[in-house]
């Protein structure tokens, strides 16, 4: 077991609490770095897509899992941002700005949506959002002459001015260095009064109100900040996939966003890059199974359907807590190891309660 | 208004359907006094609290408070602009942030006194990072004050009703309130920590120099610490006065304190039933 | 006469929105979960019904009972299945859990060989017919919902308004410990519900099973459903049935006289509507948590 | 220690051990309530008072140890089933079914009972009690005062007639008067009905009046326990829980020693 | 040498929709292919290479698709992409393969985009959408002597492909669309769009549909008395058409290339085939089938030309001098070169006749 002496407020402070951190985290950071040269491109690839989701997922959890707003119609954001940064680039706008313009797009459709979310808690909110959700997606099949409607908008590859950046190494480096960036910027929010805002509002509105925190205007900051991030991660998206039409971001997409967040663990950073492994990594490993697997199952009609509700359900009947609970478990396991007692983390009955009062 | 009266309520009525829950309440608070509300069950005293924290609106009546910036007329604000002008509260039910450590709970109590913008928090620069550690040195006194080093780290899911009766009322010191409302800051409480609590009440007065507003059923406490009582009943006022004079009042004897002494008449050793 | 053609198809859809609904409703104010899987047990019991019937040769009558019952006690296992191991966990990941379901039971329907990638027409008694008054059409399919789903939804509503295990299941929704304290069996009246609720589905599923076909994603409908439950009020039975006709009859008003595209955005619309002007429906409690 | 044996315990706890996660609440808790009794168990904050009523009603499951009541092992069972067999809990906090009316709450507290009448004549009595509630019979519960929401909670328990009654806290915001009325209610239910009583009080003199035998429990340990006659007239009993001392000067106070008997 | 061909073994890649909306399109598709696959196999493969068909599941998702293509492509090392069904799954697959230098053979969909802009390694065999109505249709329409023609079509992009087919053809015989009713993909209640129509008084409707819906629109019209002549397209060429709709379904036309090889077929060769298929996976063969036979039937023949150092240029080669005959299904005859990459835009016309279709017209020669 680790015990830390503080001596120092900032210690408590500081991002990285002790050498272990240190040391784990520059490790991961070395792999992210030579990641191109020790992947096969294909992985690199999916690198690529979990460090996007990753960014998207990061912006769903701070709404989610730190502010308690779910959302079902975050792939409106997404969406929002894709098609900014398709349309900007594709009329030759340089990347940064572009990028700026998707996230900033994004945020201002968020914080319209977050005005019913001022009024509306629980599923009535999450309604609210699928509804909005479905008219974005209508909107964009509609608003043909620049969204290319149903039959799809190519997207070129994000350059500034003569250079462009359309190896896979390249961009992945793009994702990684905005990833990292999100991270920081997230992580330091949550330790700063914002973000300690947000889980007030989260565990009980009115004695957030009572404390001074004008619900309206950081529910809708929340709103804003993680369509931000949808925004930027769907400009990313739309670069990575090449192609984009409506349906690529419809109620399911938006059900996958907040499945990544709940399987990757609420009211985690962790969690969100967790869940976007998850996502991503799964059905390629279903993918994978399958060729190994007898002809008459591996080949058959809703295969992947099935095995990817079955895995879903198996996580959250196993671990409720999400990947990170998981991961927070076997790490204790670790740290206790000699002194580790059976039925310490046996899961204790607990019992719902209504969250139509809060 | 008179200058050293910091609160002031006038004909405060609220109806909720068919229930006249506050009935034409009147009070005065005087900077520096430990002002309580007592009366029976149902008498209207949260009520009140919620009118002064803005979660209710009045049906008629006002509420002025002698803020920094002048003589302010409550009921015509939003509710989170109440924690502001300094005044804080604690809920008879408990409504802590459940999910979160005690320090993080009373850090979120620092709110009112935020002063970083959105883009320096997302980059924790200097400044930021400044204000950090100030915050943390004013609750780390609240947390000195209050005995509660011993649960800095803890979450408030698991800790026991009466250490977050605690935690509670530190959250609403860490806002530095000018006025503090305190809804039954004993119940759930033993002898020996309702008797801690008055001699926290006591210094928040003393020492602090906040002004405290309270309900509470212990007559003990009420006595201990109160300067002025008011006895509700039924909605409307009963009787005001020093804790003796109203806890002599008949009509607060027969609505809410009962004949005295009945305790000793549950006396049951003599029926013996009991194997020694 | 057309204005009243196009409301009668209107109602008539709306009943169908306000039949899935109802199984929404249904599960959320027992257990304060939404039930994603809901379309999905619907879709299971239609294919119920067509195996009964094609492959057994059951009569109509008896496959329809036999898929109703099948579908209810189906729903019970699911709950002892899946639902239970997780019971008091954030209504949340139940909602999950119910998307994981819907997944499943799409998959499985789909893999089995020769059926579940087809369509299919479920042949019942009343099939084609249509009732012609003066001018006015109304197909048999339509009436049948129309009846059914009133019968249901009065037979619910009476049974969460005046039944002790009706109200039981409400108190264990509100508070769950406090139901344990009150010695109310939360865990059995949940397998009841989840039964009720999959017995419900299979209903809705035969009953559209004319209209839309069997085939494995006919539970899509379900995503025309929710706005019905919200503009009634999430918790509110006969809210179910009144936000089904209101999104029925605009969709099929929008349909005729506004441009393009705009019926099928239109429920959506009236949801944000309804959000804005009465957030919890027209029958949904107002509710304020008193401290 | 070992609580001495008599056969007409109604409840029985034998070494039970209780966590939350990794924190132990309660270590090897020993004892038992005797047919007819008011048993009460003292303690400060935090001491696993509540822990131990929760694991006797079976919302949370022992570690170790075994619970018996009505000469059966109840030991982690489901509590609708420990319900059913007689035993009701009066919750900390009030628990209220928020959104159902005041008369539904009685109802549900009624839920394991089959008698229609007894039933409908519990509900006059607890109406005669709390005549508040009759006035308030068809509002959400959830509106209730605190107090108000308190005595419904006691009431709830009340309508399920039951053979044993664990009692967590009962007086918490009641008012002066209703806290005695509240009691004499307990003694008298403990009288007409013969019902056994297990009571959490932080309320010392009144719990200790009020009941026959009395438990003291100390960081999750029974430290102490003996008739109420003879705990009340110990000095450690008298200054900590009773609160009855020389009135010490106020630094003596912030300074002093925490209790311990061990 | 390119990738995915080896001394013994060409590996092809498809994706196709298995658990999605079009699973069973998807399932029958694989299904076909997999049988010229082991016909061609059990005759000792291409010259002396087997073939290997590894098919992902897109769910009929883009998202999906890409991350399928990237795996066959990338990690799989396919030769050459064949019969990917759907169109925005196609467009966004494209990009991934051809920065590899894999060929897109062949999808199953006719969108114009599938061989238009020109790119050397597109390929595409099916007549568009576009084309059929454009061409089928003022055939139809002046026959019948239609006055009022009005459409009810699929609010996506393969709907609008055929009202603008639709309109384009109408304007060769000086006629307009008189009026439009759309609705939404999955949509099952269109009494507003059939009323609207009914409205209009249209005795000609195009149908922009494909399954369900087209038995929904045509079933909506038949209860409200309105029976106008009815249209499509050969999306709705299946023979669940008349399966699901019966009897209200006859009457109907649909525009097509290959015919549904029925197991009792009029045609010997056909009967055969669809036998064969039938005992083989048990399941009676549909149009689909026929598409998924035909893409790996066309490809070995390339392929087979190419000889031993088949790669993808050697490949493109042999292709753009192909023409390939019309087969025992009635295929259109079709034929590539360097600048044509649709194989033929002929179709021709059927009708369901007493719950089965029947086909009544032949190619148009021109
Ligand atoms: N939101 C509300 N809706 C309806 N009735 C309410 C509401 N809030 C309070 N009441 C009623 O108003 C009366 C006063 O309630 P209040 O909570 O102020 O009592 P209190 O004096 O604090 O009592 P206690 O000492 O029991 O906490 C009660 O009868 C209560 O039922
Ligand atoms: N949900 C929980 N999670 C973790 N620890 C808990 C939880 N509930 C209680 N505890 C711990 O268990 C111990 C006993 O708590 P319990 O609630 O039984 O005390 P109590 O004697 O009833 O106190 P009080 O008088 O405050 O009600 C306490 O130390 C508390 O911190
Ligand atoms: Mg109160
Ligand atoms: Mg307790």
């Amino acid at each position: 077991m680790r015990f830390i002496f503080k001596t120092d407020y900032d210690q408590d402070i500081r991002l990285a609490k002790h050498g272990g951190h240190v040391f784990w985290y520059s490790l991961l950071g070395l792999f992210l770095a030579v990641a191109p040269w020790a992947l096969p491109e294909y992985w690199l690839a999916q690198l690529t897509f979990v460090l996007i989701y990753a960014i998207v997922g990061l912006g769903l959890m701070l709404l989610a899992g730190f502010t308690g707003l779910f959302s079902l119609g975050h792939a409106a954001f997404l969406g929002v941002g894709a098609y900014t940064e398709a349309v900007l680039t594709n009329a030759g706008w340089p990347f940064p700005i572009s990028i700026a313009c998707a996230g900033l797009l994004s945020a201002a459709v968020g914080m319209v949506v977050g005005l019913p979310a001022l009024r509306v808690k629980g599923i009535y909110l999450g309604m609210a959002t699928l509804a909005f959700g479905f008219i974005v997606e209508e909107g964009m099949a509609r608003w043909e002459h620049v969204t290319g409607g149903n039959a799809g908008l190519p997207v070129n590859p994000p350059g500034i001015g003569g250079w462009t950046i359309d190896s896979t190494e390249g961009f992945y480096f793009l994702c990684l260095v905005l990833c990292v960036g999100a991270t920081l910027a997230i992580v330091n929010l949550l330790r700063a009064p914002t973000g300690r805002a947000f889980v007030a509002i989260r565990d009980s509105e009115i004695s957030a109100q009572s404390m001074g925190i004008h619900l309206a205007r950081y529910k809708t900051m929340s709103f804003a900040l993680s369509a931000a991030l949808a925004g930027i991660g769907g400009a990313l998206y739309a670069h990575k996939i090449q192609f984009l039409s409506p349906d690529q971001f419809s109620i399911i997409q938006s059900i996958d966003l907040l499945l990544m967040v709940v399987i990757g663990g609420l009211g985690s950073i962790h969690g969100a890059f967790l869940g976007a492994i998850f996502l991503i990594v799964m059905p390629q490993l279903i993918a994978l199974a399958k060729d190994f697997l007898p002809e008459a199952i591996g080949q058959s009609t809703g295969l992947q359907g099935t095995v990817y509700g079955a895995v879903l359900i198996a996580f959250v009947l196993f671990e409720p807590m999400g990947l990170y609970g998981r991961w927070l478990k076997i790490r204790t396991w670790f740290q206790l190891f000699p002194f580790y007692r059976k039925g310490m983390f046996k899961r204790q009955k607990s019992f719902q309660k209504s969250d139509r009062l809060k | 208004m008179n200058d050293d009266i910091l609160l002031s309520a006038r004909e405060l009525s609220v109806r909720f359907g068919g229930v006249l829950a506050v009935n034409k309440v009147s009070f005065d608070v005087k900077k520096g006094e430990v002002f309580t509300l007592i009366g029976p069950n149902g008498a209207g005293k949260t009520t009140v609290f919620n009118l002064i924290s803005r979660i209710y609106t009045p049906t008629s009546g006002e509420i002025h408070f002698a803020s920094h910036h002048g003589l302010l007329k409550l009921t015509d604000l939003p509710p989170h602009k109440v924690a502001g002008l300094g005044i804080a509260r604690t809920f008879q039910n408990i409504e802590l942030f459940e999910h979160a450590t005690v320090l993080q709970n009373l850090l979120i109590g620092r709110h009112t006194h935020r002063r970083t913008g959105l883009w320096s928090e997302l980059l924790f620069t200097g400044r930021t990072r400044a204000a950090e550690i100030a915050a943390r040195e004013k609750v780390e006194q609240v947390i000195d004050f209050l005995d509660l080093q011993h649960h800095r780290e803890s979450m408030v899911a698991g800790l026991p009703y009466g250490v977050r009766k605690v935690v509670e009322l530190a959250r609403a010191l860490c806002t530095e309130p000018r006025l503090l409302l305190l809804d039954e800051p004993s119940s759930g409480l033993n002898v020996e920590e309702t008797e801690d609590m008055a001699f926290w009440i006591s210094d928040i007065k003393n020492e602090l120099g906040i002004t405290v507003l309270m309900v509470e059923h212990d007559m003990t406490l009420v006595s201990k610490v109160s300067d002025r009582v008011l006895a509700m009943s039924m909605g409307a006022e009963l009787a005001t006065g020093t804790p003796a004079e109203v806890q002599s009042h008949p009509g607060v004897i027969e609505a809410y304190l009962g004949t005295v002494d009945d305790v000793s008449s549950l006396r049951r050793e003599n029926h013996g039933r009991v194997a020694a | 006469m057309q204005l009243l053609q196009l409301l009668i198809g209107g109602v008539a859809q709306g009943c169908i929105y306000g039949l899935i609904a109802l199984g929404f409703v249904l599960i959320y104010k027992a257990t304060e979960t939404v039930s994603f899987a809901q379309g999905d047990l619907m879709m299971v019991g239609a294919f119920g019904g067509l195996l009964t019937m094609t492959l057994l040769g059951f009569p109509f009558w008896v496959s329809v009972l036999a898929a109703v019952i099948g579908m209810g006690l189906f729903g019970v296992l699911l709950e002892r299945l899946v639902i239970r191991p997780i019971l008091g966990q954030p209504a949340f990941s139940i909602v999950m859990l119910t998307i994981g379901v819907g997944y499943v039971l799409r998959g499985v329907i789909t893999m089995i060989p020769n059926i579940g990638t087809d369509t299919h027409s479920l042949a019942v008694p009343y099939a084609g017919e249509v009732l012609n008054m003066g001018g006015l059409v109304l197909a048999a399919e339509q009436l049948v919902i129309i009846g059914v789903t009133a019968v249901l939804c009065g037979g619910l509503f009476a049974m969460f308004k005046y039944s002790k295990l009706g109200i039981a299941m409400q108190a264990a929704s509100q508070n769950q410990l406090a139901a344990y304290y009150m010695g109310i069996p939360v865990k059995r009246l949940n397998g009841l519900v989840w039964g009720l609720a999959a017995a419900v589905a299979a209903i809705a599923g035969l009953l559209l099973a004319p209209i839309t076909f069997v085939h494995a994603n006919m539970g899509f409908i379900g995503l025309k459903a929710f706005p019905a439950a919200v503009v009634g009020g999430f918790g509110s039975l006969p809210g179910a049935i009144v936000g089904g006709l209101v999104i029925g009859v605009v969709e099929a008003l929008s349909g005729f006289y506004l441009p393009e595209g705009f019926k099928d955005i239109a429920p959506y619309l009236v949801v944000l509507l309804m959000l804005v002007l009465k957030p919890n429906g027209l029958f949904g409690e107002k509710l304020r948590k008193k401290v | 220690m070992t609580a001495p044996v008599t056969d007409n315990a109604v409840l029985k706890l034998l070494n039970v051990e209780s966590a939350y996660g990794p924190i132990k609440a309660i270590r090897g808790v020993s004892l038992q309530v005797r047919r007819g009794e008011i048993a009460t168990v003292l303690g400060s904050n935090g001491a696993g008072k509540t822990t131990i009523l929760k694991t006797i009603s079976g919302i949370i499951d022992p570690r170790k140890g075994s619970i018996e009541f009505k000469g059966e092992n109840i030991t982690a069972q489901d509590p609708a089933l420990i319900v059913q067999r007689g035993l009701m809990h009066v919750p900390e906090g009030r628990e209220v079914f928020p959104l159902l009316s005041v008369r539904d709450n009685l109802l549900m507290g009624a839920y394991t009972r089959k008698d229609r009448d007894g039933v409908a004549r519990d509900m006059e009595l607890v109406f005669n009690y709390f005549p508040i509630l009759r006035e308030r019979a068809a509002q959400d519960a959830g509106l209730l005062s605190g107090g108000q929401q308190q005595m419904l909670a006691i009431s709830r328990a009340l309508m399920a007639n039951p053979d044993l009654i664990l009692l967590d806290e009962p007086s918490l915001g009641l008012s002066p008067k209703l806290t005695k009325e509240i009691f004499e209610i307990v003694v008298r239910i403990n009288r007409e009905r013969g019902t056994t009583i297990l009571l959490v009080e932080q309320n010392a003199n009144m719990a200790l009046n009020a009941s026959d035998y009395g438990y003291v429990l100390e960081n999750g340990r029974i430290v102490m326990e003996d008739t109420c006659a003879r705990l009340r007239e110990k000095d450690d009993i008298k200054e900590f829980y009773l609160g009855m001392k020389e009135a010490g000067v106020r630094a003596d106070r912030r300074w002093k020693k925490k209790k311990n008997w061990r | 040498q390119s990738q995915g061909v080896s001394k013994d073994e060409i590996v092809l890649g498809s994706i196709q929709d298995l658990s999605g909306p079009l699973a069973g399109f998807g399932k029958q598709a694989r299904l076909g292919m997999m049988l010229r696959v082991d016909e061609i196999n059990e005759q000792g493969g291409i010259n002396g290479r087997k073939l290997k068909l590894l098919v992902e599941d897109s769910k009929y998702d883009p998202k999906t698709a890409v991350l399928a293509a990237q795996k066959l492509v990338n990690q799989d090392k396919i030769f050459m992409m064949v019969g990917h069904i759907g169109t925005a799954q196609n467009m966004a697959a494209m990009p991934v393969q051809f920065q590899k230098n894999v060929i897109n053979f062949f999808p199953i969909t006719a969108a114009r985009e599938m061989y238009e802009p020109f790119h050397k390694l597109k390929y595409s065999f099916a007549a568009t959408y576009f084309d059929q109505m454009k061409n089928s249709l003022p055939v139809v329409v002046k026959e019948k002597g239609a006055k009022k023609v009005c459409t009810v079509y699929q609010d996506d992009e393969f709907g609008l492909e055929v009202v603008r087919g639709a309109k384009e053809g109408l304007k060769s015989i000086g006629m307009e669309m008189a009026e439009e009713a759309s609705f939404k993909r999955g949509a099952t209640e269109f009494g507003s769009q059939m009323q609207k129509l009914a409205a209009a008084q249209c005795d000609f409707v195009v149908l922009g549909t494909i399954i369900r819906e087209t038995v929904g629109t045509i079933a909506t019209a038949r209860k409200l008395g309105f029976n106008p002549t009815f249209m499509g397209s050969s999306a709705l060429y299946t023979d669940l058409i008349h399966k699901l709709g019966g009897p209200a379904m006859n009457g109907l036309y649909a525009t097509m290339t290959v015919q549904n090889p029925y197991l009792d077929d009029a045609s010997q060769p056909v009967r055969f085939w669809a036998n064969k298929y039938k005992t083989k996976f048990n399941e009676d063969p549909t149009v689909f089938s026929v598409y998924g036979y035909n893409i790996i039937d066309t490809f070995a023949k390339a392929a087979g030309k190419a000889g031993a150092n088949l790669s993808t240029d050697s490949f493109i080669k042999v292709m753009d001098t192909m023409t390939i005959p019309t087969d025992i299904f009635g295929s259109a005859p079709a034929s590539f070169g360097p600048q044509k990459r649709l194989g033929s835009n002929a179709s021709r016309l059927s009708q369901i006749v007493d719950g089965k279709w029947k086909v009544i017209s032949d190619y148009p020669k021109n």
